[in-house]
């Protein structure tokens, strides 16, 4: 989020859309409740279902999974038509003005520099033209034709209210009133937040999909102001931390995974240092050889050195254009080139695409470690045809299955110390209220007992790539099991002459006098003592940001790109709602997203970007530096805009055997999964609450498709794609509308996650329907919106 | 003492089921299967386990779809139907802050509570042979905490205080409502049975079964036959027969003796 | 279905938070199930809401209790929630106190059919020993240029999300350690 | 010598009356109980809360049969004649014992006649409505609430009854009761008290 939950009590307008926040996030809407109470806010919900979001909602607008792009891009389109958008916001806090190169342009599905052969862009004409300093070229009057604001103008000109309704199967009219709500916080005195969450990210143009809600904040200068955003609500307790904590592309603090062009510290420095792209951008990420010689001095202690490059030659490195994201490597596993699985926590049987593809590549390990507090579909995956029954009957037996699995037993939340980052990314500690159960084990002392071992195989043995495993520092107190006090310390950072805890990121030195864990965690646990844990309840400033309750990211700032809330001079656009204020020497109230002291007019507000201002023109993107409406992969209509080019052309379709994709003649409906509000994920199966309050997987069929159908409710139907199947009782309900889209009916079919082959309550894995289709960006599947076809059983 | 009032102002119910998992969690019930019924609504009915309900409704006002949840449970009535039908002392209580607790040692199961209830809420359990409905959690009010739903519910469609408060705060959000276009938006607090302690804010107040609760509930004139004119009547039978038996037996006396 | 009686006088004083007094003249028909608790502060593992809540222990933390879960609710000081809850916050203490919980390391067998248990140092022992012998078969201290890349291509790892940040450091370094770029968590799915 | 003793019920009957006489004062008593709070006291004698709500349906039903069979043994010879019917007209009289002009009565006198119609047809009302209150969680809600009125309506007639019943048999006609414990009464009561009876047997 980029600002947090107690903030949208301050939104004049709160845009739904990809997400179902009273289904999933209960307890954060009750800040949209708030806003309703306190400021009157108006809710809107676009989502293919009529939700418990939608029932208490100003106005619900259907839409078709999957054409989010194209509403969204209809209301950019909206407010530049009728000149809703807040001028002086998008004049100075975004790229609007700044000039691209000639040759950028769009036609016919893609943008300038696609290589058909290799299937993908040459990003060369996507960039600013520089001057001779190498920064961007600007228009102020936004007048130029080649500015951003001319081009975003004219990329949108061709989503008009017909042309959405067209895509999206609402109406017109249905588009322009949402729009017009939307866009009433264009002015200077009125703020519209975004509330989304796997409805948006589930496709195979995701990021481009998130893009869009930005540039459409940022044309209505919703970014940075309270009440204002694009928040993305999260669906685990610290997925926010775990990604904070590096990916396969990242380290922690997002610092780039190194690639293997980059061979030293050096060459990965100079690729991963932004340069300033306008006179006043402050570009903060200039710092980054800081943060990444502490993470080193962090990792390697007394090896890393500056003559070795902080040993910078120990971290992986990938090869230059390689993915090791979750599609690639199960993809993988599948073809037999991994051997061992290490999992804690999580339930890829269950909860990645293509169940069926999944077991195949699970049965080809040598070995896997499973660390729960469950027994899981994926841990037992050896037992699926029994277990599975029908939907798997065609698996291996056990006797055909050799790979040797571990399960071993974790401790649960409540019998573990640490912190959690929330979507607010608010870093809250918690306290262990009791032990674990039997012989379970937090993990701490898990994944420590499994890496000392192996490395004591190696001090014993010897063996490859021994030095970058016995180089890692692991100087804990108790090795075996190491307080996770100390590890919250040692993400902190620290002096590493004086031993003091630094007090933030601005005292990281790229010179090896700091180790840092985690640069954007620098002041969660200062000499002050554990910033996490604080209970503090003053609210200074009335937005709810709660600068004494616990800590956020980064350095304890609620309101991401709150300078932004400010014009020129440093003065709120709306002055009852201003997180920072300009005394003439400093900024008071939130963590100023500046510099503390430095005059309104000396940087631009985005200082995290070379730029200094927001991007409404992103060429980082891999498939444009506009968000085009890409149909889904599997789509029941081919792309109205450009028809041949349907779906994104760069997005991530794996085609193995057991890829297969469906046609619209064979599968004509289209179909979403989603979660249900008594359960979470694939874990409350196991607890008798939810598994008796929702113990039934069911199938959610809109009342006139079940009318051709001959459906009734409570009805068994089977659901089927082109890689499996579940079945379970029609719900019939006029919740979900039929849509129109290019004079066809659309239908759209809901199917709730949550059960599985192990649990309290049991019912058919939703995944076994889902396709091997990703996001190029973020490599996120495509659940929302793929063709199924139903039948009455 | 001041009454104490549960409001729940449907217009913010979002059906997360809070109230009723939190009830269940306080009460230390079992957790039994629910059904699948073609509705969100697992739960059919409220049952001696199972003291808290939401209620979802779909259909279609003027033409827009709408999904209407409301929280059922006992109403805490002030004229309270159950204890004008209970026979047994001490098994019905209505608590000096208007809670309407039942104690289950004193409870009989004769069942008479469930249907001298206007709005059907106690649950005969067939194990234990007892009558169980929710509390108000009266232990928690009891020391100043509030009940358990109330503490849980997310968007505060809950709220818990003086029942004179509530009923200020109800009426004004049903004249914002009505303000805000909302023409049938009103209160609902059970006139019919002296005033409920559980109030609610309805957006459509006019179809008040639409959300799962009866038209002008009021105590059944067959339990007010009965406890009135019935009852009057019975007790002149009886004790009028007794008298008369003894005045006719000190002025008459017995017939003549047949008998040697 | 608690029928318990016993009236309990809990000693609390009781003009209340709410601002006036609900002491009902017949005290409480029913004990109050935690007024005699330990109170542990803590933060709700489901979604990223990130309620904080209060989980009553029983038991005093003396040296021969064993402490069980009695009752898990809101914590009012968070400005998140201000102690209230969803469904499945509500019943934590479900998940916490669950006969399904594992307590033992488990172990498959290649081909087997069962489970079977196994002790914590045989388990780690046999894992290491994977994990070396998969390291010393796969590992690419060099990529077919000649570049150095200390790379771990066939071992895989996931997970994270609903752990601590702290132990998300300790995976990344276990993983970094390793060589293993093939690494994800919930944030991508 | 047995001309002085005259049989008016036999062991049979007099079994089946005490039978029911018990059964109606348990479940007389019980109801009472559930009649008033007042009454309380007869449900802890009776056994507490608990088990009068067990039993009082059991002796309402051993109540029911029980009656049954006395209404088979009974019920022809209880049917009114004309004399009954000028018997009611002048029951007045017959109370204060002026007894000239009342006319003779049968085996049973019209007031005891109309006494086991009215308990006859209170019982048919309190087993229907008494089946109802006892599986309240079986029956639908409407007849929860006839029965709930029906029951202490029909329990008003049926106690309203037995109260002149007993105060008749024990108090007013002397010799009434032993007839009833011991089977037998004297010539001279028979003569008195049912002369077309008498007349009959003799």
């Amino acid at each position: 989020m980029t600002n947090g939950w107690t903030d949208v009590a301050n939104a004049d307008v709160v845009l739904v859309m990809g997400g179902n926040p009273a289904e999933n996030h209960p307890v954060g809407f009750r800040f949209v409740m708030e806003a309703r109470r306190k400021r009157n806010a108006k809710l809107v919900v676009i989502d293919p279902r009529f939700n418990r979001t939608s029932a208490v909602a100003d106005l619900y607008v259907p839409m078709r999974a999957g054409t989010d792009i194209a509403f969204l891009g209809g209301i950019i389109h909206y407010t530049l038509e009728k000149k809703l958008f807040h001028d002086e916001y998008v004049k100075l806090h975004t790229n609007a003005a700044f000039l691209i190169k000639d040759g950028f342009d769009f036609a016919e599905g893609y943008f300038s520099g696609w290589n058909a052969e290799k299937k993908n862009y040459d990003r060369a004409s996507w960039q600013y033209d520089l001057d001779a300093q190498g920064h961007a070229k600007v228009d102020p009057t936004l007048e130029n034709p080649r500015c951003v604001f001319q081009l975003m103008k004219k990329h949108y000109a061709r989503y008009t209210p017909q042309a959405v309704a067209n895509i999206v199967g609402c109406t017109a009219e249905e588009f322009e009133s949402a729009a017009a709500i939307i866009c009433s916080t264009g002015k200077p005195d009125r703020s519209g937040t975004i509330l989304y969450a796997l409805g948006w990210t589930q496709h195979s143009h995701s990021v481009q999909l998130i893009h869009t809600a930005a540039m459409m904040q940022l044309l209505l200068g919703n970014i940075g102001r309270p009440g204002g955003g694009v928040n993305a609500q999260r669906g685990h307790s610290n997925i926010q931390g775990s990604t904070d904590m590096g990916s396969w592309n990242n380290l922690p603090g997002y610092l780039k995974i190194p690639r293997a062009n980059h061979a030293t510290l050096d060459d990965w420095l100079k690729a991963y240092t932004p340069k300033a792209l306008r006179p006043n951008s402050m570009n903060y990420w200039k710092n980054t050889p800081a943060f990444m010689t502490s993470l080193l001095k962090a990792y390697y202690g007394k090896s890393a050195s500056k003559q070795n490059g902080f040993a910078y030659e120990n971290l992986p490195k990938a090869g230059e254009t390689e993915n090791y994201g979750w599609g690639s490597f199960f993809d993988q596993m599948h073809k037999g080139a991994i051997d061992g699985f290490i999992s804690f926590g999580m339930n890829p049987v269950a909860n990645g695409p293509n169940t069926p593809k999944m077991l195949e590549a699970l049965a080809k390990l040598k070995w896997m470690v499973m660390v729960e507090n469950f027994e899981t579909e994926t841990a037992t995956f050896w037992d699926a045809k029994k277990l599975g029954d029908k939907y798997y009957s065609t698996y291996k037996d056990p006797k055909q299955i050799d790979t040797e699995v571990f399960l071993l037993p974790a401790a649960c939340f409540a019998e573990k110390d640490g912190t959690f980052v929330n979507s607010s990314r608010w870093l809250q500690w918690k306290r262990a209220a009791l032990p674990p159960p039997g012989d379970a084990k937090p993990d701490q002392e898990i994944i420590a007992r499994i890496f000392l071992r192996v490395r004591e195989l190696y001090e014993k043995e010897g063996g490859r790539g021994a030095r970058p495993l016995l180089d890692m520092t692991w100087d804990y107190t108790n090795p075996i099991s190491p307080s996770l006090e100390e590890v919250a310390r040692e993400s902190n950072g620290r002096d590493v002459n004086t031993g003091k805890q630094v007090a933030g990121f601005g005292e990281l030195r790229d010179d090896g006098s700091t180790a840092c864990g985690c640069w954007i965690y620098s002041g969660s646990w200062t000499e002050a003592g554990n910033m996490m844990a604080r209970r503090g309840q003053e609210d200074p400033t009335g937005l709810g940001l709660f600068p004494g309750y616990s800590w956020s990211w980064p350095a304890n700032r609620r309101i991401l790109y709150n300078r932004a809330s400010a014009d020129a001079e440093g003065k709120g656009f709306d002055p009852a709602r201003t997180p920072i204020r300009w005394d003439g020497t400093r900024w008071s109230g939130d963590v100023a997203d500046y510099k503390g002291d430095a005059k309104p007019t000396d940087f631009g507000a985005f200082i995290m970007l070379p730029e200094g201002v927001a991007k409404l023109f992103a060429a980082d993107l891999l498939e444009g530096p506009f968000p085009e409406h890409y149909e889904p992969v599997e789509s029941p209509v081919a792309n109205p805009l450009h028809k041949s080019v349907s779906s994104n052309p760069m997005a991530t379709v794996f085609k193995g055997p057991l890829d297969p994709l469906g046609d619209v003649k064979e599968f004509p409906y289209v179909a979403i999964t989603y979660r249900l509000t008594e359960h979470f994920h694939y874990w409350t199966k196991h607890v008798a609450s939810s598994a008796g309050l929702q113990s039934n997987f069911f199938v959610e069929v809109p009342a006139q498709l079940a009318k051709e159908k001959g459906i009734k409710g409570g009805d068994l139907v089977r659901v089927r794609s082109a890689r499996g199947s579940v079945e379970g009782p029609a719900l019939v309900t006029k919740r979900i509308r039929p849509l129109k889209v290019e004079g066809k009916t659309i239908y759209q079919v809901g199917i709730p996650i949550h059960w599985g082959f192990i649990g309290r309550t049991r019912g058919p894995l939703v995944n076994n329907l889902t396709p091997s289709a990703y996001d190029p960006n973020s490599g996120t599947p495509e659940y929302k919106g793929f063709l199924v076809s139903l039948e009455k059983l | 003492m001041q009454t104490v009032a549960k409001l729940i102002d449907t217009t913010l119910c979002i059906g997360c089921k809070a109230c009723e998992v939190a009830c269940q969690e306080w009460n230390d019930q079992e957790f039994t299967m629910g059904v699948f019924n073609n509705t969100y609504q697992t739960m059919p009915d409220l049952a001696p386990n199972f003291w808290n309900l939401i209620k979802f409704n779909e259909l279609e006002i003027d033409g827009a779809q709408s999904w209407l949840m409301a929280k059922y449970q006992c109403m805490h009535c002030a004229d309270a139907g159950c204890i004008a039908a209970c026979p047994a002392p001490g098994a019905i209580m209505r608590l000096p802050n208007g809670i309407v607790d039942f104690a289950q040692d004193h409870c009989i199961g004769c069942g008479y509570c469930i249907t001298g209830c206007p709005f059907d809420v106690p649950r005969l359990c067939a194990k234990t042979k007892k009558v169980y409905k929710c509390s108000l959690c009266s232990d928690r009010v009891a020391v100043g905490l509030e009940p358990s739903c109330i503490k849980a519910c997310p968007t505060s469609c809950l709220t818990f205080g003086s029942r004179d408060d509530l009923k200020f705060a109800a009426d004004k959000r049903a004249a914002d409502l009505r303000k805000s276009g909302f023409q049938q938006a009103g209160v609902y607090d059970g006139p019919g049975v002296g005033g409920t302690n559980v109030i609610y804010v309805l957006k459509h107040a006019d179809r008040p079964t639409d959300y799962g609760l009866p038209k002008n509930p009021s105590i059944p004139w067959t339990v007010q036959l009965w406890k009135g004119p019935v009852k009057l009547l019975g007790n002149l039978v009886f004790v009028g027969g007794l008298l008369a038996a003894f005045v006719h037996f000190i002025r008459v006396g017995p017939k003549e003796s047949h008998d040697e | 279905m608690t029928s318990r009686r016993d009236f309990i006088r809990t000693g609390v004083a009781v003009t209340t938070a709410l601002g006036f007094d609900l002491r009902p003249a017949i005290a409480a028909a029913r004990e109050l199930k935690i007024s005699r608790t330990t109170q542990t502060n803590s933060v709700c593992p489901y979604c990223a809401v990130g309620c904080s809540v209060v989980i009553h222990t029983l038991g005093d933390k003396a040296r021969n209790v064993r402490p069980t879960v009695v009752h898990v609710e809101g914590d009012p000081d968070s400005p998140i929630n201000r102690g209230t809850l969803c469904s499945k916050g509500i019943s934590l203490k479900e998940f916490i106190v669950n006969d399904r919980r594992l307590t033992q390391p488990l172990h498959r067998a290649p081909g087997s059919a069962e489970w079977k248990p196994m002790a914590w140092d045989d388990a780690v022992e046999r894992i290491a020993r994977h994990i070396k012998n998969t390291r010393d078969k796969g590992f690419a201290e060099k990529d077919s240029q000649g570049r150095t890349v200390n790379r771990l291509p066939n071992l895989a790892m996931i997970g994270g999300c609903t752990d601590t940040n702290e132990i998300n450091y300790l995976i990344s370094k276990f993983r970094f350690g390793l060589g293993i770029l093939s690494y994800e968590n919930q944030s991508r799915l | 010598m047995s001309s002085a003793r005259v049989t008016r019920f036999s062991s049979a009957e007099r079994l089946t009356h005490w039978l029911t006489a018990i059964s109606f004062l348990y479940a007389g008593l019980s109801g009472l109980a559930i009649w008033s709070r007042r009454m309380w006291w007869a449900a802890i004698a009776l056994g507490g809360g608990e088990t009068v709500r067990a039993w009082h349906p059991i002796a309402g039903v051993v109540f029911a049969l029980l009656l049954a069979t006395m209404f088979r043994r009974w019920s022809a010879q209880m049917r009114l004649d004309a004399d009954d019917k000028r018997w009611l007209a002048v029951s007045h009289k017959y109370a204060v014992h002026q007894e000239g002009g009342v006319p003779e009565s049968g085996r049973f006198n019209a007031g005891q006649k109309m006494l086991f119609w009215l308990q006859s047809s209170s019982a048919i009302l309190l087993f229907a409505s008494g089946a109802v209150l006892w599986f309240p969680e079986l029956m639908p809600r409407t007849l929860r609430l006839a029965a709930i009125l029906i029951h202490p309506i029909a329990s008003v007639a049926s106690i309203g009854g037995i109260i002149v019943h007993i105060y008749m048999s024990t108090l007013v006609v002397p010799g009434a009761l032993r007839a009833m414990l011991r089977g037998w009464v004297t010539p001279a009561w028979a003569a008195s008290h049912h002369a077309k009876w008498f007349r009959e047997i003799k």
